[in-house]
């Protein structure tokens, strides 16, 4: 954390997630946890965002968070956090 | 044996190269088997014609797990090359978005594993197809 | 569409078609997914070094059943185009004996079928591999 | 059958029954059925071939012969009978 205690992480944005922000990534404060960038998410981007977030998982440094760990998942500063819409490679 | 078994993984923004190029790069003397599965783009998707289609990537993240799911793979078989290509860009109908093969000394080997490899790669590999019909796009997954 | 299915047996003296040439064959623009496997000659069984192979077989008996291997898979799954090839002749360490390829609109079908082809061939299809060895040759199957 | 009650009928040698005849296929005048056909052979070549022939399997006209009912499968005048040892295609 930073000494205004927030985490500086750039979140990036793919397919769905991407048609909706217009842009491929930024940069967010993030006071503490995933569960709170989904918060400054919806209220940037609103409910569309909401559901693609619904049924997305985010990767942290390109590592896959569960579901029902992100309000539980701390970022850091520089984290590198993705919005990954169910995939469909292949 | 293991110190010489080969991983090829790469994305590509130009046409695939050919198969014969995928199974001459995990051809060995030693495996008598070699499996491969490509996945070609399809003029059609429930009874819509397709016109074209457009893959996107997390390219690093993509290739870190295509690395996880072989070494996955490596792990459940004896197995001895590996290859996984996948393209992201616009596909043609017709062409190739992704090829996978394997070789082993024993058949069943490298055809389970690129039967876990694609399946895995679909499952979890951050890579997103677009649709492009008369009436619109679609991103594939999400509304499925 | 099953009448515009292809089938595609062949035995060759000479080395066989490229795996490009052979999934060309299966491909078609309504099958998203080409399967094949190739089997080739190895260099050691158990341990002891291979010097070269030779496949004979009973041609019009082994192309029959090809074809009725090939009725049965097309039973079992929703398959499109279907491939295979084998070599009746000397086969030097290295090149295809026989190659197997499937087209079919999902995956898993074009997967299992080869899956079920080879076995099948290796079951039932009379042809015989004799295998040279610095301290003689054995016709495999018989001896094993 | 032909009038002196025997089938002539093409016997087919591939691989290792092949080795122990030396020719790739003979003719014979068989009494009755594949389990006279049995033997003939066997009196021919003796125990060589006939631990093959308890190995393979027949083919008549190119279908397989299940090995229980070999007694029961009565040969026809110009049959083409195949002795097929275990197969190693592949």
């Amino acid at each position: 954390m930073q000494e205004n205690g927030t985490s500086k992480v750039t979140v990036l944005y793919f397919a769905a997630a991407r048609d909706i922000t217009g842009i491929a990534s930024e940069t967010f404060s993030v006071p503490h946890s995933l569960g709170d960038l989904t918060s400054i998410l919806t209220t940037k981007y609103g409910e569309e965002l909401r559901k693609i977030l619904d049924h997305s998982l985010y990767a942290v440094n390109m590592d896959y968070v569960e579901k029902d760990l992100e309000t539980n998942t701390v970022l850091k500063d520089r984290d590198e956090v993705a919005i990954i819409p169910p995939v469909s490679g292949g | 044996m293991s110190t010489a078994n080969k991983t090829f993984v790469q994305l590509f923004t130009n046409p695939l190269p050919s198969l014969d190029e995928a199974s001459q790069l995990v051809a060995s003397d030693s495996a008598g088997a070699i499996s491969t599965f490509s996945g070609t783009t399809r003029d059609h998707f429930q009874g819509k014609q397709v016109l074209k289609l457009e893959y996107e990537g997390y390219g690093p993240m993509a290739e870190k797990i295509l690395q996880q799911i072989i070494m996955e793979a490596r792990d459940k078989w004896e197995i001895q090359h590996v290859l996984v290509y996948h393209r992201l860009s616009e596909v043609p109908i017709g062409e190739a978005s992704v090829i996978i093969a394997v070789s082993s000394a024993h058949r069943k080997e490298a055809m389970q594993a690129v039967e876990y490899l694609i399946d895995e790669l679909k499952a979890r590999c951050p890579i997103w197809k677009k649709e492009f019909y008369l009436d619109g796009s679609v991103w594939k997954g999400t509304c499925e």
